[in-house]
């Protein structure tokens, strides 16, 4: 499936948009998604780390499933303040 | 004991009037801690002319609620008031305001603490910077046109 | 680097207007924290009418700077501006004010920390609590009226 | 010699009283007086441990020398704030 994630702050910049489609296997868990950002937008490799997936603006914890039309957002080096 | 927590985005940098003063007395608390943070004229030797902040809400507010509850919790505080701008903050201005109210100094700033470094790794806020000689650089420009919060882009004088 | 530094003492509760937010932005400090202690409605679980603030002039003024001084070059903060009240302060009004401008958090929170940690143990300064119930003991009352600062025996509303 | 002490806050409330005088001998040091307070006026002895003098609206090393007409004050159980 495709997934579309946005992207804020430093990481839209690194990667030139606010947001990008990912290539993934049906039935994704965070850690999946995180990975294949990193292969298909290598851009963003460095901040990969440091960086949490948000889930219909909830932070999800790695094992859970990313469904379609979920609202999918990374949430990397932030800096409020 | 239940803390009263309140937070607020706001466009622009953040106004003096703000401080909620009146909040003072009714709480009967023994401190208050007021934190600014104020858009610094550099960032790495190079001269700035604005920051400008981006927000992705709702998810925002209620991470910065959520943490502000959990600190109340954590320190006893009476109170965690909470303001921060999104869009473009001009070097001088105030981006971000901490209120504190506790009963005693240590708490509120242990609270005041605690709360700013968990801000800066875990709630969704971003800056980006806009340099002085813009020209050569419109990273912030162009990506503040991009959030799909709309108070971001707006113009603040 | 030299920091700015003022101190003042002030009879009665400190006013709101003196937060002196036109220092903010040319020192360019990127925080800016703010204390102020607001005199609690109870003490040891007796109801407080209010409290009273001697100083010993000048000393009082002296030390406190010397204080202010001291903390600034330690912690490296860009500013350190004191009020203090003498004479009465009524229960929710604010008798201190600490203000500290600095580059970062860290800096400014520490140096906070320590300013008013020494300050209630070396600055020649004190408080004696006016009960609700003030009839039952006059301590407070008999006593500011004994101190050679004439301020402190300004009747304050 | 005598010294006039000038008292503050809660130990003024203790003496009940905002000045006292002390007799001691010729030349005493901070120590000296703080000693002689204990003995002459009791109801400050358990004040004066974390208490210093201040010479002249400075505050004296327990060596100095107390000459007559200096400005004498007890400086404890401060509370700033």
């Amino acid at each position: 499936m495709t997934v579309r994630v946005l992207l804020f702050g430093p990481q839209a910049a690194l990667a030139g948009a606010s947001a990008l489609d990912v290539t993934v296997a049906d039935a994704p868990t965070p850690t999946d998604l995180l990975a294949a950002l990193s292969t298909q937008h290598p851009s963003l490799a460095d901040s990969l780390g440091a960086s949490r997936v948000a889930v219909n603006h909830e932070f999800a914890d790695s094992a859970s499933v990313i469904e379609p039309g979920d609202e999918i957002a990374l949430i990397g080096m932030v800096s409020g303040g | 004991m239940n803390a009263q927590v309140t937070v607020s985005l706001h466009s622009g940098p953040l106004s003096l009037s703000s401080q909620q003063p009146s909040q003072r007395s009714s709480l009967g608390g023994g401190a208050r801690l007021v934190f600014e943070g104020v858009v610094r004229g550099q960032e790495a030797g190079r001269e700035l002319r604005a920051l400008a902040y981006q927000a992705y809400e709702p998810m925002t507010t209620r991470e910065l609620r959520r943490l502000a509850e959990e600190v109340a919790i954590e320190h006893g505080v009476l109170g965690v008031h909470v303001e921060h701008s999104v869009g473009t903050v001009p070097v001088g201005g105030v981006s971000f305001r901490l209120i504190i109210l506790g009963k005693h100094r240590a708490e509120a700033i242990a609270a005041c603490d605690a709360f700013i470094a968990r801000m800066k790794q875990h709630v969704p806020l971003w800056k980006l910077p806009v340099w002085a000689d813009a020209d050569a650089d419109s990273d912030a420009d162009s990506d503040s046109a991009s959030t799909d919060d709309g108070r971001t882009d707006q113009p603040v004088g």
